[in-house]
């Protein structure tokens, strides 16, 4: 029982200690705007990572979650110059709810595996970003926007307070809602949701709205970042996000996650590109340390298993000793 | 007849949509019709049929590999540097050599570490991408005086460019594996059944990992042809690569579920795919639309195919396990 | 667990929190250095060498860095390479980071690198529009941004070095022009191009509007997306859709190599019956220029413009003043020719 | 004496809960050796550890003389042992005789070609010499319940084992087939065959064993020669115990009439099935296995549904679109499959306990579920049933069988329902939890609850029903009333023979 606990929260303890060993060892790493910088990093994919832990608790992937970045970016900055701010951002939740409602439709109603349909669409929302504005970069200059990129209140950055905020609400909404619950035992037997009167449709097809909503989030906090909106924009961003979830332990096969995980995940998962930027790691490199460190990662839950046959195993030999 | 028809409805169907296509294209552009561009999307369509026939092994076993781009851009690089070195016929060993490097591992992460194919083949895309980048450092490698890898891609037995009937060849064998052979059978009752497979006592791990090296395989004949062309080891081509295979496969009918490939079927969506993208390349239509179609098309054979999956379901239920 | 959770939590907030409020005051001492004169700029950059203990050896003056675009095109490896020299022999230590084309990696590791007291950033952006952010940090830390081969409309920078790209593309055009004044030819001319990017954008303008000036007609435009084997195809759509096109200008020369490719599988002779001209300057573009399969490339100075932006930062260092091309947007051009099988040995 | 198959003190556990405690007996050459034991006694395991599919956590097999280590499928075909298990092993989407050969199918040498020839006549052979009237190229997905089990005996034939395992193949069969493979499975002896044969068909044992062992959760009980035995003496050793056919539960049934189902229909699953169900009355619901009783009452409840006819709840007319609708409507469903379709296996028991009443529970801002709402549901339950776990946040998977089973059931009483739906309620628990189960059966119908009970165990059916509801081949045979309960009546309208 005590080892699982521990590898439930493995993350945490990584976290600490490669912390406190960079800031022994990197004087630069000290510095708090780079403190600083390493949250607002966190908080880009975090936000997205956020909406992911539903999906991967649901046993699913959303691979459409970078082109989405880069559709809603472009119609963001779009409305915002004309409609201004408050509506653009309301205007961009809303589309980007939509979005998540077109894979949730194609996956929940005509039961096709996730990672194809979002793979299709990953490629169309790029596509429509391209045409809406003929591959063209919009460049955001409401100030008051920005600040939710760049700006901090006090020593915190703006998308970090965002990210705790939304970090806050998902754990609500995961643990203590009808809707939570009902995500995480579709996660683990869609058959016995089935029996128990859960329409399994809808709450998939929810997810990946709820999806959507993060994905627009995110976009806000990144567009504000770049200080402008343009079609090629996190091209790897599903590949981040689905990193930062599975770091912070949630089973690949569904059924089991924790959002208080993921955030402390999309923390390290920054650190670490952080600290490969300060010692100048080549850029070949950190792409396949990145790829390890996913790997190591995915294989996570399976060490687990491990380490439970193990003891498993023990206890009978002691039982046929006895 | 009328049973033969029923058989093969969906690649009739798609014949027929190909057949259409053509027309409206030719309207558009007369040029379309030249024997010149009919047998340029025959040299296209081998392309991607190619690593489609491989691919189409994989669902079969009910997995898939997202890696194959990465394979295609490594093959590309190792070929050009080895040929200029140490000559063309150890250069194509090696990329072969490779290829079988690559499934094996492809499939023992997904047999031995217990990672499903996505998420594994996703990891090994980074990987491998990176050591592609890695052996390139910056440079694009050239191949001209190697004239005789230019016959891969432009050289003609009997009139016939090579790439097409490399293409009729890798099907024929295919067909026969698929169908014929212990191997071919095996791996469909694997797709289909895993559990009781392995109750029967097929090896279902080596199964998969055989897919994956088949695919691999396959992926380096298209690389082959690809470098040829181009005449240039490069680590960045091939990204949309495993995206166009797998919308051909699935879009030729084949089950997403495992257990049911069509080999026939993958062959003509893949003309199909090639006529739309030299059809609209003639017509001057930019590239974003291009990818959207090729998005939808393959959301839209997704649907199909979660409609036909349900249908499969519902008979399943007829037999009790509702 | 529970409770073992929170507290880890409320641990690590504590300490970033303690951390950022200890050091923002060390922020703002920055940025009133920054309102000074380019002399508090040196004084930061001497400072370096003792602040940043475990990036920079002690022996030299600070860190030139320098983020590039991407490191997997030679064009830009040679643009490293002229900076790494100048650095290192001005006596600065060089330290390189790799955008791979992706806005989001370049602001993140600019930041990380504005973040090291580096002395000066040279610059090539992957996303000019995005640079906003990274002007504002180096202005608060006090440190010099030079850019190099794209320029930005934001403001912030020292100075921008590159080629004049639409120039280029004329250059390119008039070559056309001049080369096919007295062939009998279809005057039909394609351009397979690179987008969304603005410098390629310029490039193929610049072609476009010579040409069709010489009463040429553009008669087909794709997107080789700067990737050899998407440009193959291109060309051979090209030839499908217009089989007596003439000359063929590509925004960078892989994309020109391939098209030759794709025009000899065509069954037609490249150099004879298509004319195809590539950008940049390869070292592989010589070999088919030299046997005609490629007309001609338009050359730029990548190395120039790396030694340059080192020469711009010391010039600054040292107070003198930099005389610009281009006042208002602070641009200074570095010459740019066109190689073709005449002067192709020489410069190889 | 010295026999053929040894085995010596097997012991197998799952999550730390015995499944076999040192089981050692000796089999015969050329013997048709019966295992008997009730459901969860261990047969399926030890039979399924000798095919490979389970490792022994402890003792050794010899067969032949020879200790052989089974680690795997291959190693038990190895030892000559085929095995019939009791869920099917076809490949839906193969054809019979690619089924039947897929373990070692007749090739030519060069390249692994597959002689399709050879194969079809050797499967049309074996299909013949079994009496079946299957195309070997039909596609197994397409067949009948009782034709794939046929399938699966061609299936092991065809790998001409020494010794053959037959896990209760008859579960699906009608009389005849079951006298088809009566016949096989004595010819089979004198080709001096040893076959182990698991069925709860004593009269089975009594035609063709030669030899008994008796299981008992998961025990060794005994093995004796048939000729010493009776029916009555098996039962005595399968069960503990005199198993006395009168009711352990008091019939609560009223004369109101609860539930009532009428021409229900649904093409080539079930036809016009009609049956009534009184205020608290436990209503059995006996046939064999794919007669489509689960299919009728998940119909009912709103799985899927049905093509035609009608469903009366307390006389008004209903049709359930989803399951929700049922339990909306004061009908709960307990599946026979807790693993995939009960247990929600990594949540705690809390959860598992509350998934479906927590729609029901009051909220704070609408939708902030309270702790103490969900503990106090619990611990109500916990109280009714008497739960034993370590504590309320422990995931379900470590509970005992028995246990987890209360907790589905719990989860159904959480809400307020007239008519309870069970399939197997007492699948794979231990004879303990059983009685408890039993107990809380009358308790619900005493409170006036409709309960439908699917049994396969024709003893228990007879214990707790009021009445049984016979089903075969997708059609009621038969009702019957207690005092008219007998097994073989029941087994004959089962096996589809009116009587």
């Amino acid at each position: 029982m005590k080892k699982i606990n521990i590898g439930k929260h493995a993350v945490v303890l990584i976290l600490i200690i490669f912390w406190i060993v960079m800031y022994a060892m990197s004087s630069s790493f000290r510095l708090g705007d780079n403190l600083k910088s390493i949250l607002r990093e966190a908080s880009m994919t975090g936000i997205a990572a956020l909406g992911m832990t539903f999906i991967i608790i649901m046993g699913d992937f959303d691979l459409s979650i970078g082109s989405m970045v880069a559709l809603l970016g472009i119609v963001m900055a779009g409305f915002m110059n004309s409609a201004g701010l408050i509506p653009s951002l309301v205007i961009v939740c809303a589309i980007g709810v939509v979005c998540g409602f077109i894979n949730g439709v194609i996956i929940a109603y005509f039961n096709v595996p996730a990672f194809i349909t979002t793979l299709g669409t990953y490629y169309s929302f790029r596509a429509m970003a391209y045409i809406l504005n003929d591959a063209n970069t919009i460049i955001c200059t409401n100030p008051v926007f920005l600040k939710i990129g760049s700006g901090s209140i006090g020593v915190i950055p703006v998308p970090f307070i965002i990210f705790i905020v939304l970090g806050v609400i998902g754990c609500i909404v995961l643990n203590r809602t009808v809707y939570g619950r009902n995500v995480r035992a579709l996660g683990n037997s869609e058959k016995a949701c089935k029996i128990s009167g859960i329409n399994t449709k809808k709450v998939k097809m929810l997810a990946f709205m709820l999806m959507g909503l993060c994905t627009a989030v995110s976009t806000m906090v990144i567009t504000a970042r770049q200080a402008c909106a343009s079609t090629d924009v996190a091209t790897n961003f599903h590949f981040d996000a689905i990193t930062v979830v599975v770091l912070g332990g949630t089973k690949l096969t569904g059924g089991e996650g924790s959002i208080f995980n993921t955030i402390i995940a999309a923390i390290l998962y920054a650190t670490i590109s952080n600290c490969l930027n300060l010692y100048h790691v080549d850029a070949k490199w950190q792409r396949i340390c990145m790829g390890l460190i996913l790997l190591m990662a995915f294989s996570f839950g399976f060490i687990q298993q491990l380490i439970v046959k193990m003891r498993e195993n023990s206890q009978k030999k002691i039982t046929q000793n006895a | 007849m009328k049973r033969l028809i029923m058989k093969h409805s969906d690649n009739l169907s798609l014949g027929a949509v190909i057949i259409i296509l053509f027309a409206v294209f030719s309207v558009m552009q007369p040029n379309m019709m030249t024997a010149f561009n009919i047998k340029n999307i025959l040299v296209q369509v081998s392309l991607t049929a190619i690593a489609a026939a491989g691919m189409t092994f994989a669902y079969t076993a009910g997995v898939f590999d997202m890696s194959i781009g990465s394979i295609l851009a490594l093959v590309s690089v190792v070929l050009a540097k080895v040929a200029t070195t140490s000559g063309v016929f150890p250069a194509v060993v090696a990329a072969f050599v490779i290829a079988v490097i690559a499934g094996v591992v492809n499939g023992l992460i997904v047999t031995k570490l217990k990672i499903q194919a996505f998420a594994a083949t996703l990891v090994t895309m980074i990987l491998i991408r990176g050591i592609a980048v890695l052996m390139a450092n910056g440079a694009d490698i050239p191949l001209y005086s190697m004239e005789s890898i230019k016959f891969l891609s432009s050289g003609t037995i009997a009139g016939i460019p090579f790439p097409i009937i490399l293409t009729v060849f890798v099907y024929v064998c295919s067909y026969i594996i698929y169908y014929k052979t212990a191997f071919g059978m095996k791996l469909r009752s694997v797709g289909s059944n895993a559990e009781a497979s392995k109750i029967s006592g097929i090896k279902t791990d080596r199964m998969i990992i055989a897919a994956f090296t088949m695919t691999a395989v396959t992926a380096v004949l298209s690389s082959l042809i690809k470098t040829a062309q181009v005449m240039f080891g490069k680590a960045t081509i091939g990204e949309d690569f495993a995206l166009d295979v797998m919308t051909t496969v699935i879009l030729g009918g084949t089950l997403v579920t495992g257990g049911k490939g069509n080999l026939t079927g993958t062959l003509t969506a893949s003309i199909l795919i090639a006529v739309i993208k030299n059809g609209l390349n003639i017509n001057n239509v930019n590239s974003y639309y291009q990818q959207l179609v090729i998005g939808m098309i393959l959301i839209f054979a997704l649907i199909v195919n979660g409609i036909k999956a349900m249908k499969n379901e519902r008979q399943i239920r007829r037999e009790g396990e509702f | 667990m529970k409770k073992v959770k929170k507290i880890l939590a409320a641990a690590i907030m504590m300490i970033f929190v303690f951390q950022m409020a200890a050091c923002g005051s060390s922020g703002e001492s920055a940025e009133n250095e920054a309102a000074q004169t380019p002399e508090a700029d040196s004084t930061e950059a001497d400072s370096a060498k003792t602040d940043s203990g475990s990036e920079s050896s002690g022996s030299s003056k600070g860190i030139i860095a320098y983020s590039c675009y991407n490191m997997s095109w030679e064009y830009y490896v040679t643009l490293a390479k002229g900076i790494k020299d100048a650095a290192e022999a001005a006596g600065y230590e060089y330290v390189e980071h790799d955008q791979q084309s992706d806005q989001s990696i370049m602001i993140q590791g600019c930041t990380d690198l504005l973040n090291q007291d580096i002395a000066c950033l040279i610059l090539t952006p992957a996303k000019p529009e995005a640079v906003a952010t990274i002007y504002e940090t180096a202005e608060a830390k006090g440190i010099p941004v030079v850019l190099t081969d794209i320029s930005t409309e934001a403001q912030g920078y020292l100075a921008c070095l590159k080629s004049d790209n639409y120039e280029g593309g004329v250059l390119a055009g008039n070559y056309v022009i001049d080369a096919l004044a007295e062939s009998d030819g279809s005057h039909k001319a394609a351009m397979i191009t690179v987008d969304p990017s603005n410098t390629n954008i310029s490039r193929s303008n610049g072609f476009k509007a010579t040409v069709e000036e010489a009463g040429w007609e553009v008669v087909s435009e794709l997107s080789g997306q700067s990737e050899p084997d998407v440009a193959y195809s291109c060309m051979q759509d090209i030839i499908t859709a217009h089989p007596d096109v003439e000359v063929v200008f590509c925004s960078n020369d892989p994309m020109a190599i391939s098209a030759s490719q794709a025009v000899s599988d065509a069954g037609l002779v490249p150099g004879e019956d298509v004319y195809i001209l590539g950008y940049d300057a390869q070292t592989n573009v010589f070999e088919p220029i030299k046997n005609k399969t490629v007309l001609g490339t338009v050359a730029q100075d990548p190395y120039g413009m790396g030694s340059g932006a080192v020469d711009i930062f010391m010039k600054n260092l040292n107070g003198e003043a930099i005389s610009y091309d281009e006042e208002d947007t602070k641009i200074i051009y570095t010459d740019q020719w066109i190689i073709d099988a005449a002067n192709a040995a020489e410069y190889e | 004496m010295e026999g053929y198959i040894q085995i010596r003190n097997i012991f197998k556990q799952f999550y730390g809960v015995y499944a076999l405690k040192d089981i050692s007996f000796d089999v015969a050459k050329g013997s048709v050796h019966a295992i008997m034991g009730e459901n969860g006694a261990g047969k399926s395991t030890l039979m399924k550890i000798l095919g490979g599919v389970y490792q022994a956590d402890g003792g050794n097999i010899t067969i032949d003389g020879k200790e052989r280590r089974i680690n795997n499928v291959s190693d038990s075909a190895a030892c000559g042992i085929s095995v019939i298990y009791q869920e099917f092993n076809l490949i839906p989407e193969l054809t019979v005789a690619e089924n039947i050969y897929i373990s070692d199918i007749p090739r030519k040498t060069f390249l692994g070609f597959v002689e399709k020839k050879k194969r079809y006549a050797d499967a049309k052979e074996i299909l013949d010499f079994l009496e079946i009237d299957v195309d070997p190229d039909a596609y197994v997905k397409h067949l009948s319940v009782s034709e794939k089990q046929m399938v699966e005996v061609a299936k092991s034939l065809s790998q001409n084992a020494d010794i053959i395992i037959m896990d209760e193949p008859t579960a699906a069969l009608n009389e005849e087939e079951v006298k088809k493979l009566e016949e096989v499975v004595l010819m089979l002896r004198q080709k001096g065959k040893t076959i182990l044969y698991i069925s709860h068909r004593l009269t089975e044992v009594f035609d063709m064993a030669d030899t008994v062992t008796v299981l008992r959760n998961g025990e060794y009980v005994d093995t004796k020669p048939v000729s010493e035995l009776n029916e009555a003496a098996i039962i005595k050793l399968m069960v503990g115990h005199e198993i006395d056919n009168t009711a352990v539960i008091q019939s609560s049934a009223t004369e109101r009439v609860l539930l009532e189902v009428s021409e229900l229909s649904l093409k080539s699953v079930f036809e016009n099935i009609s049956f009534k169900l009184y205020e608290g009355e436990i209503l059995g619901i006996a046939g064999l296995m794919g007669c489509g009783r689960e299919e009728v009452l998940a119909a009912i409840y709103g799985l899927f549904q049905y093509d035609s006819g009608h469903v009366l709840l307390d006389g008004r007319e209903v049709r359930f679109k989803s399951p929700k609708d049922a339990i909306d409507h004061g009908i709960c469903f307990l599946t026979d499959d807790r693993k995939d379709g009960g247990i929600l296996a990594q949540m705690s028991v809390e959860e598992n306990m509350t998934l479906i009443s927590i729609r029901k529970l009051k909220k704070k801002l609408g939708f902030y579920i309270k702790p103490k709402s969900e503990a106090k549901q619990l611990k109500q339950m916990t109280d009714f049933m008497s739960i034993k776990y370590a504590d309320p946040k422990q995931k379900i998977s470590y509970l005992s069988g028995g246990n987890q089973q209360k907790v589905l059931l719990g989860r159904e009483l959480l809400l307020d329902n007239k008519v309870f739906i069970m399939l197997e309620p007492t699948r794979g628990i231990d004879v303990g939890a059983k009685e408890e189960i039993y107990g809380l059966l009358s308790r619900l119908a005493k409170e006036g609850i409709g309960i439908i009970a699917v049994f396969s165990d024709m003893n228990e059916l007879i214990k707790v029903c009021d009445r049984a509801v016979i089903f075969c081949d997708g059609r009621v045979t038969g009702i019957l009333k207690r005092e008219e309960f007998n097994k073989e009546r029941i087994l004959t309208f089962a096996s589809g023979r009116e009587a």
